[in-house]
């Protein structure tokens, strides 16, 4: 019984209590939800306190058979990858239960029971080191955000729940059956047999079945992503979900896919990978236009940051598969800084829509007159995820571009072209939120942050330009097991490092100067 | 560990304080802090500088690990050398006037604290340009200084045109860095490492294409953070702004942070002599393209902004022509008088109460003669009048022009008389004739006119005071000797006085003659007057596409249209499959029992058939 | 072979779950008048106590008869394992069954001593079905079975949808047995015997014309297969379970279903393994059409019994897909999916009755609307039900599916199991509809009608959703000893 | 047919294949009946022929194997077939009280 297993348990443990406790009794489930997030936030710093970097393997592991037959353990572990993603989950869920006190209204117990079992699921999610149980915790998480959005969400929730159920779900089902696969042919869902296994050749896949198998674990992390084209869930998901979805979804949830991709395909199926990072690539870096320029013309803020976070998950991939040391670090990096900034933007939009009952930007304007701290925060965070240097996503934006840079250049100089393109979106709506003449409604609205949505911002804020200036906070263990990720790539692979010939770099080099 | 770290924290620390309390404090103590912060970090640029000689043993201080990734690390480094020193001693020095300037200036305007607390911050940035001592760091600076002319000239966010003005700015050097971030990536992928020492080490050994390719990349960054063709739409707009940031950021420092990163990167420009032609057309192209636009302008502060584009397309040339110091000297020139310039504008349109169409001025000399004085010291150092500061700088440029070839001598010399024109029209326009403006001039405070009177001195002795080539020997090559370089520096004076005559001819002597000219020049004067049509062009050329392709073709079109379309046509076709499916069920046991039937004898068939086949 | 004609005490306690049961029948028939009234005041309760009693006891004996397996009455009988294992699971649907028919009754003013007895009687024919060695005995269990179940499903006599569920299930159902009679002849034409174990030796020689044996094995699955209602012999079920009382469409949807498929796995794991390549296909074919029909026809019902019935023939294909796997996994995997099944089904039929109210008014699944915010619990525990359904982690329904899945990949067939998994996601549609309209939606008529729940019902809930969540979360127990059961016809 | 046919059918019998076809020919009259049929009692009763087509097969096999077992069967199944009489004609019966028709294809109210 380690920190991790503390860890997984708290939040369960509270999603019962929060059932047993009489739904009269508002407050105390609120309270407790809160009490029981912040103690596991605590609990996730520890962790990270106590992790050790320089150390091989898992750390903080547990690992005990849970059914005998089929074989399936209960086999949790951190390593430098999924800790940050872990305690990014324990930062958000105090916050997102922070800025639903006041918004939710009726079945206030479901919802924050509902908010810790997310919390479980997904802190059960980066832990969970044998497939099987990983495929749960994945799954579970699926049910308590289909009712956040479905219950509490807007208008066109139900639309927004169903299609997001089922679009996970098509994706999750082609998994199961490449995870099945993989347990008859390795005869264990234990993550690192079957890699041991893949690597040393014991368990050998035709080029076909490593192909197959690859796709069918890529697209139910692409689905995720989510990567275009299969996104169109996501705008529908955020603009529907009540804050606190948005934010567990955006900021968390949509890491499960790039997390998955990262764990999963790369050191498993590292040839198939590399045969596809082509389109994939390509696909993220549309992925990346795409998502900005349709990002630039939304009417709607919700759904404007919401397809920000298409573009911005196009980087992660981009990165992931430029099978790079600095691409890979970007990726996660990224993963963490947009959960942070897009966390916030969603806050505050939320926020705003308390206030105004309004999710049009056309319905806003010169709020920096009527609430200055208001207008600055939402600033620091706009810019953070415009990616300002010595705020948290610049870091991340500029290793994968790098990376991708190393692996091929052409690559880069279209994706970079996402960076121009997110200052406009972001500023465009600054501009029309928060500039100009205040409007009557605005007036009489719109106020400045009270005490409990600072305690939501303020850490935010801390985060975001601590993430850009003291990187070395987190991007050690992070490095760490990208490099074991890549040479276990190199080691059961006849991969094509990516090219670093100067010549080669030129010939893309030159004609990029095109543009 | 030394302590360059307070030049730009000194800053900070006032934006911080400022930024955070300002609200509550009052003016006095914000203005304490703000110019208090400055000028300290200017003394102790001034320590510095002379603990190290202004720069001849260079400094180099590493404080922390930013960014590690495998292989590749940088860290927050800071270094000084001589072109460091000179850019510090501009961006302190001119800075701390400026905000002594501004202290009297933004006086009775909303969000005072706010505007010190930007200015502050970009002091910080600005001076993290500087020092850096990688291109990191330097990008961080780079894109810093961005963020804070986004906010300044935003500063009034109220008024619509201010905020466009800002996001204009933001986006268009954002299209500039695009290019600086590919550059980076090559010398990452090609140096290893983005140090500016070892890259400048390793750099006269590399593949030549190689470093064309960086040096072009680094050059379009440069375009869009110094106004160059074809980036340089932003700067007008800029104008936007409170007087004094403009007097700062878009005419003393920032803008000039693309000159500087040429020179900074000149060891890698000097192998690349493609890229060097580069720099020299667009340079030469922009002050041309740029003087004319300034003859046409009737807005005090346009034409000084389209003047300042086309000053730094000379200090461009300067580089292009492999006359780095000289770049850099006429930069630090430039910083003087456009300053002031600028400044002296601000000081005009106070007068005017806040006109600034130079139409509705005129007749000032009588009300505020301060400030026409230091305006004429300003417009002499900029028409490049014998013996003021503009004057050394601009002929070093164009004698080393001269020798790289001669018609772009010619080229400059033109411009130089242009300038002169529009300058001292200006300058006619405002102070002389009767006055046709509202409301009463008055001058001045002292507070504005002191740091005036320094700049006006700086203007006209900053060429004797700081010969910049000297400073920079070792570092640059100096310009070597031009035959004939007395007759050179005549054509150029010459031009210039022409040009200062021509404009007291038309604009004092002669009113009437502007108006004729104008009508008989036609189509081109409005071509000119309109700049070109360069905005529209880019309007209807991207922005619109932009908008409009994302809007019908993506948005509506293959997110809802073919994506979801697809998506929701899959759910429709399924249920219309289930009622198909439905209706066999028609009811009938008759019908039920024929296809009990049907399924056996169907049964039967497939077994016969698979058990048919021989084993 | 024990020649003596009189049963040894094992073969007596090895029948003894069908014995009970009909003992149990037979008495409540007899003594109805007298239990009719206890004290003067009419006790109409005690027959559903008594028949629970009756099915405890029988439970008992079956896993009595366990401790001494073997084969019974002239090897006509045979308890092993899986045989156990299917008894106890028909014999526990039949309480839960009579659980959920107390009030339903009551409403109906027809507690009589007949559906009990109808209800052990069918049960006990079950049990005949899966411990039967022999293909005549279990044309018979199948009969008793099916004989009361005809009955129950047109129980109550003045009603035409019951008339009409009662008339296409005898008919069509007799028409079906018709057929696997057929097959049952030809095979003792061509191997001389109708016992399972000697069909296997005699299919084993190379003399036999395989066409013949195939043609029989083809008309037995017509027969099985109209009983566990594959497709295309699926027509009848959603007519059925629609119009016949629901408790005893969720009886039928479960017990004779479970009782069909034992008795289809074990003559084909047995008797014609031989020939499995030749049924095989004939399997898959008819699994992938039950999901599909299953699961599209059930996309635009608005009743919800008939969308259950529908997406029982969708759960159907999917136990098929395990047959079709012809492993021993594949028969673990039947028999654990119809344990999860039988549960969840149970458990959603439940809610479903509670909702119906007298006479089966509220039928329409917008009758659900508002149900969380009325009545939580029921609620949330329709809700287990319906994940199940859908196969989400932590409930019987996903482990089910996934041991059906995996023995299809185990046995090289992928793409039926990617198939019949891309068909659960379509699935997953129709089901959410019952949350949405549960959760989503406000209070309609029939919730704000709805009476607190019944004490009957309740029992029957939590005990389906604590058996769902079991064996969703700790299956091992059971899947373990499916596994070690599912050897058959060694 | 010839005389040398019928003697030998005198010596050996009527071989088992007439008997066989002769099940076969009423089971498919029995489902086509089934089929074609509309009156809900004759329907029953093409049920009842089919299970006789399976007796008469029952008991040819059972000779022909020399088994006595296979005549059992056929017991076995007219017990059956006469429960499912009672039963059967029952429900008819009822149904035929709530809808006063016996034409099978008006029972078809539950559909789709």
């Amino acid at each position: 019984m380690n920190l991790l297993d503390v860890l997984i348990l708290i939040p369960a443990i509270g999603f019962f209590i929060a059932l047993i406790i009489p739904r009269a009794m508002e407050n105390a489930i609120k309270m407790l939800a809160l009490i029981f997030s912040l103690v596991s936030f605590v609990v996730s710093l520890g962790l990270a306190y106590g992790y050790r970097t320089g150390q091989s393997g898992l750390q903080y592991m547990t690992d005990f058979v849970w059914i005998q037959n089929p074989e399936i353990h209960y086999h949790v572990g951190v390593d430098g990858l999924s800790l940050w993603l872990i305690v990014l989950s324990t930062f958000l869920t105090p916050i997102a239960i922070l800025i639903s006190w006041n918004y939710i209204h009726n079945r206030v117990k479901e919802f924050f029971a509902f908010l810790l079992l997310l919390e479980f699921g997904l802190v059960g999610v980066f832990s969970a080191w044998d497939l099987f149980l990983f495929y749960v915790f994945w799954e579970v998480v699926l049910v308590p955000m289909y009712f956040l959005i479905g219950i509490w969400g807007h208008d066109r929730r139900i639309y927004a729940a169903v299609k997001f159920f089922l679009y996970t779900m098509a994706g999750s089902v082609l998994m199961l059956v490449a995870i099945t696969f993989l347990y008859i042919h390795a005869g264990t869902f234990d993550y690192a047999t079957i890699l041991a296994q893949l690597q040393s050749g014991k368990l050998a896949l035709s080029h076909l079945q490593e192909t197959l198998l690859f796709l069918a674990f890529f697209i139910a992390f692409a689905i995720k992503v989510p990567l275009f084209p299969l996104h169109t869930w996501l705008p529908d998901a955020h603009v529907e979900a009540p804050s606190a979805g948005s934010v567990m979804l955006a900021s968390v949830m949509l890491k499960m896919g790039t997390y998955g991709l990262v764990r999963f395909c790369l050191p498993m199926f590292p040839t198939a990978a590399h045969e596809n990072a082509p389109w994939i690539s390509i696909l993220a870096i549309i992925g990346i236009v795409y998502g900005a320029a349709v990002a630039m013309v939304q009417p709607n803020m919700k759904k404007l940051v919401a397809y920000s976070s298409v573009s911005h998950l196009g980087f992660v991939v981009l990165g992931i598969f430029s099978f790079t040391q600095l691409g890979l670090d970007g990726a996660v990096y990224i993963m963490l800084a947009h959960g942070i900034s897009t966390g916030a933007l969603f806050a505050l939009v939320g926020f705003l829509y308390e206030r105004r009952h309004s999710l049009a930007i056309s319905d806003y304007g010169g709020i920096a007159t009527v609430a200055p701290w208001f207008a600055t925060m939402f600033l620091i965070t706009t810019f953070a995820s415009i990616g300002l240097p010595m705020l948290s996503n610049f870091v991340g934006e500029f290793l994968v571009l790098q990376g991708t840079a190393q692996s091929n250049f052409a690559y880069t100089s279209f994706a970079a072209l996402g960076v121009i393109l997110s200052a406009c979106y972001m500023l465009w709506m600054y501009q029309r939120v928060f500039f100009g003449e205040t409007n009557e409604e605005v007036k009489h609205h719109v106020y400045d942050f009270n005490l409990r949505e600072w305690a939501c911002v303020i850490p935010l804020v801390a985060v975001m330009v601590w993430m850009g200036i003291f990187t070395q906070t987190f991007l050690p263990p992070v490095s760490e097991s990208n490099d074991k990720i890549l040479t276990q790539i190199r080691m059961s692979a006849d991969l094509k490092a990516a090219t670093h010939s100067p010549v080669a770099s030129l010939k893309v080099g030159a004609n990029t100067n095109a543009h | 560990m030394h302590k360059l770290w307070l030049i730009p924290a000194l800053p900070f620390l006032g934006f911080l304080i400022n930024g955070i309390f300002g609200r509550k404090l009052p003016k006095l103590i914000i203005n304490a802090i703000a110019v208090g912060s400055v000028a300290l970090s200017f003394i102790w640029v001034l320590l510095v500088a002379s603990g190290c000689d202004w720069g001849a043993i260079p400094l180099r201080a590493q404080y922390f690990t930013w960014i590690k990734s495998g292989p590749f690390e940088v860290g927050w480094d800071y270094s000084i050398d001589k072109l460091t020193v000179i850019m510090l001693m501009i961006v302190t020095g001119v800075g701390s006037l400026i905000h002594v300037y501004a202290t009297a200036y933004m006086e009775h305007e909303e969000g005072y604290y706010r505007f010190f607390a930007y200015l502050n911050l970009f002091m910080f940035f600005m001076l993290n340009l500087v020092l850096a001592g990688n291109y990191l760091i330097l990008f961080v600076g780079w894109e810093g200084v961005g963020l804070c002319s986004y906010l300044l000239i935003g500063f009034y966010f109220v008024k619509k045109s201010a905020t466009t003005a800002g996001n204009k700015a933001f986006i268009v050097n954002r299209i500039g860095d695009f290019g600086f971030s590919l550059a980076m990536f090559l010398i990452v992928i090609n140096f290893g490492t983005l140090d500016f020492r070892r890259v400048f080490a390793a750099a006269p050994g590399k593949p030549v294409e190689i470093l064309t390719a960086i040096a072009l990349l680094t050059l379009f960054g440069a375009c869009g953070k110094s106004a160059q063709i074809p980036l340089y739409v932003w700067l007008p707009d800029a104008m936007e702004g409170p007087t004094p940031v403009s007097a700062l950021i878009h005419a003393a420092t920032m803008v000039t942070a693309g000159v500087y990163l040429c020179c900074r990167s000149a060891a890698i420009f000097m192998h690349a002599p493609v890229a060097m032609e580069t720099v020299a057309l667009i340079g030469l192209a922009t002050a041309v393209m740029a003087a004319t636009i300034g003859l046409t302008q009737f807005d005090i502060k346009k034409v000084f902004a389209y003047s300042t584009v086309s000053q730094l397309g000379y200090m461009f040339l300067g580089v292009g022509v492999g006359a780095f110091s000289a770049g850099i000297w006429h930069l630090m020139t430039h910083a003087f008088f456009k300053a002031l310039l600028f400044l002296g504008a601000g000081s005009v349109i106070h007068a005017c109460h806040g006109e600034q169409d130079m139409r509705h001025m005129g007749g000032l000399k009588k009300y505020t003669p301060w400030t026409m004085m230091v305006l004429a010291c300003a417009s002499l150092a900029i028409a490049g009048f014998p013996g003021t500061s503009g004057f050394f700088s601009k002929d070093a440029i164009l004698t080393a022009a001269y020798a790289h070839a001669p018609w772009m001598f010619w080229v400059g010399v033109i411009t130089a008389g242009m300038t002169a024109f529009y300058v001292w029209r200006a300058f006619w326009m405002t102070f002389f004739g009767e006055y046709k403006g509202h409301g009463h001039p008055h001058e001045s405070s002292w507070v504005m006119l002191a740091p005036l009177v320094v700049l006006a001195v700086l203007s006209l002795a900053g060429g004797f005071l700081f010969n910049v080539p000297k400073m920079l020997e070792g570092m640059f090559p100096l310009a070597e000797e031009v035959p004939g370089e007395g007759t050179l520096m005549g054509i150029s004076i010459a031009a210039g006085l022409i040009g200062i005559a021509l404009s007291y001819y038309m604009y004092v002597v002669n009113t009437t003659l502007p108006a004729k000219i104008t009508s008989a020049l036609g189509g081109v004067y409005t071509l000119v007057s309109n700049k070109y049509f360069v905005d529209e062009a880019y309007d209807a050329a991207i922005v619109t596409p932009l908008v409009e392709g994302s809007t019908a073709v993506l948005w509506h079109g293959v997110d809802q249209g073919v994506i979801d379309g697809f998506v929701n046509n899959v759910g429709y076709q399924s249920k219309g499959i289930g009622d198909i499916l439905k209706r066999i069920q028609s009811g009938n046991i008759r019908s039920y029992a024929t296809w009990v039937v049907l399924g056996s004898v169907a049964l039967l068939i497939v077994m016969g058939f698979v058990k048919g086949l021989p084993q | 072979m024990p020649t003596s004609f009189y049963p040894s005490a094992d073969d007596l306690l090895r029948f003894s779950p069908e014995l009970i049961l009909s003992f149990a029948g037979t008495l409540l028939m007899v003594l109805d008048p007298f239990f009719r009234h206890i004290q003067g005041k009419p006790a109409p309760r005690i027959f559903g106590h008594l028949t629970i009693a009756a099915f405890i006891a029988a439970i008992f004996g079956a896993i009595a008869a366990n401790a001494v397996p073997g084969s019974s009455f002239s090897n006509l009988l045979i308890v092993d394992g899986y045989a156990t294992f299917f008894r106890v699971l028909v014999l526990t649907i039949g309480i839960l069954a009579v659980l959920i028919s107390y009030r339903y009754l009551a409403k109906e003013v027809a507690e009589t001593s007949e559906y009990h007895a109808l209800l052990l009687f069918s049960v006990a024919g079950q049990c005949l079905m899966v411990a039967a060695n022999d293909l005549i005995m279990i044309f018979i269990g199948l009969e008793i079975s099916s004989i009361a179940t005809y009955i129950l499903a047109g129980y109550l006599r003045n009603d035409k949808r019951n008339n009409e569920a009662a008339l296409k299930y005898f008919l069509l159902g007799s028409f079906a047995t018709g057929f696997l009679l057929y097959g049952v002849s030809i095979v003792y034409g061509i191997t001389g015997t109708t016992k399972l174990d000697e069909i296997r030796t005699a299919l084993s020689n190379p003399g036999l014309s395989l066409v013949a044996v195939s043609i029989a094995a083809a008309l037995i699955i017509v027969g099985l297969g109209f009983k566990v209602s594959g497709a295309p012999f699926q027509m009848w079920a959603p007519d059925v379970y629609q119009g016949a009382p629901a408790p005893v469409s969720v009886f039928m949807a479960t017990a004779p279903k479970a009782a069909a498929f034992a008795v289809f796995v074990r003559v084909f794991m047995t008797s014609f393994q031989q020939i499995a390549t030749g049924w095989e296909p004939l399997i898959w074919i008819s699994a992938l059409l039950s999901m599909t029909i299953g699961n599209f026809a059930a996309l635009t019902q608005t009743n919800l019994k008939r969308m259950l019935a529908y997406s029982s023939i969708a759960h159907a294909g999917y136990i098929l897909v395990a047959l079709a796997a012809k492993s021993e996994l594949g028969t673990a995997a039947v028999m654990f999916y119809l344990a999860a099944y039988a549960l969840m089904n149970i458990g959603a039929f439940a809610v479903v009755i509670h909702i119906a109210g007298k006479g089966e008014r509220h039928l329409r699944i917008d009758d659900l609307a508002g149900l969380a915010q009325k009545q939580p619990l029921t609620a949330a525990l329709m809700t287990v039900f319906v994940l199940s359904f859908i196969g989400v982690p932590l409930t019987g329904g996903f482990f089910g599916k996934f041991y059906i899945f995996r023995a299809a990949v185990e046995s090289d067939l992928i793409w039926l199991a990617v198939l019949g998994l891309l068909n659960s996601a379509v699935a997953a549609y129709y089901y959410l509809r019952l949350l949405v309209v549960m959760y989503m939606h406000e209070p309609g008529e029939a919730v704000q009608a709805l009476e607190p729940m019944s004490a009957g019902l309740d029992i029957a809930l939590v005990l389906s959703a604590v058996g769902t969540f079991i064996l969703g979360v700790l299956p091992g127990a059971v899947l373990n000893f499916a596994r070690n059961s599912a050897s058959l016809g060694r | 047919m010839d005389s040398a046919a019928v003697m030998n059918l005198l010596k050996n019998g009527v071989p088992i294949s007439w008997y066989l076809v002769l099940s076969a020919i009423l089971f498919a009259i029995g489902v086509s009946g089934f089929l074609f049929r509309r009156n809900i009692i004759t329907v029953f009763m093409c049920i009842e022929l089919m299970l006789n087509a399976v007796n008469l097969s029952f008991i040819a096999f059972a000779h022909q194997h020399k088994q006595v077992s296979g005549q059992l069967f056929t017991f076995f199944v007219m017990v059956v077939a006469a429960a499912e009489a009672a039963v059967g004609l029952a429900i008819i019966l009822t149904v035929f009280k709530n809808r006063s028709t016996l034409n099978i294809d008006e029972i078809d109210t539950l559909k789709n």
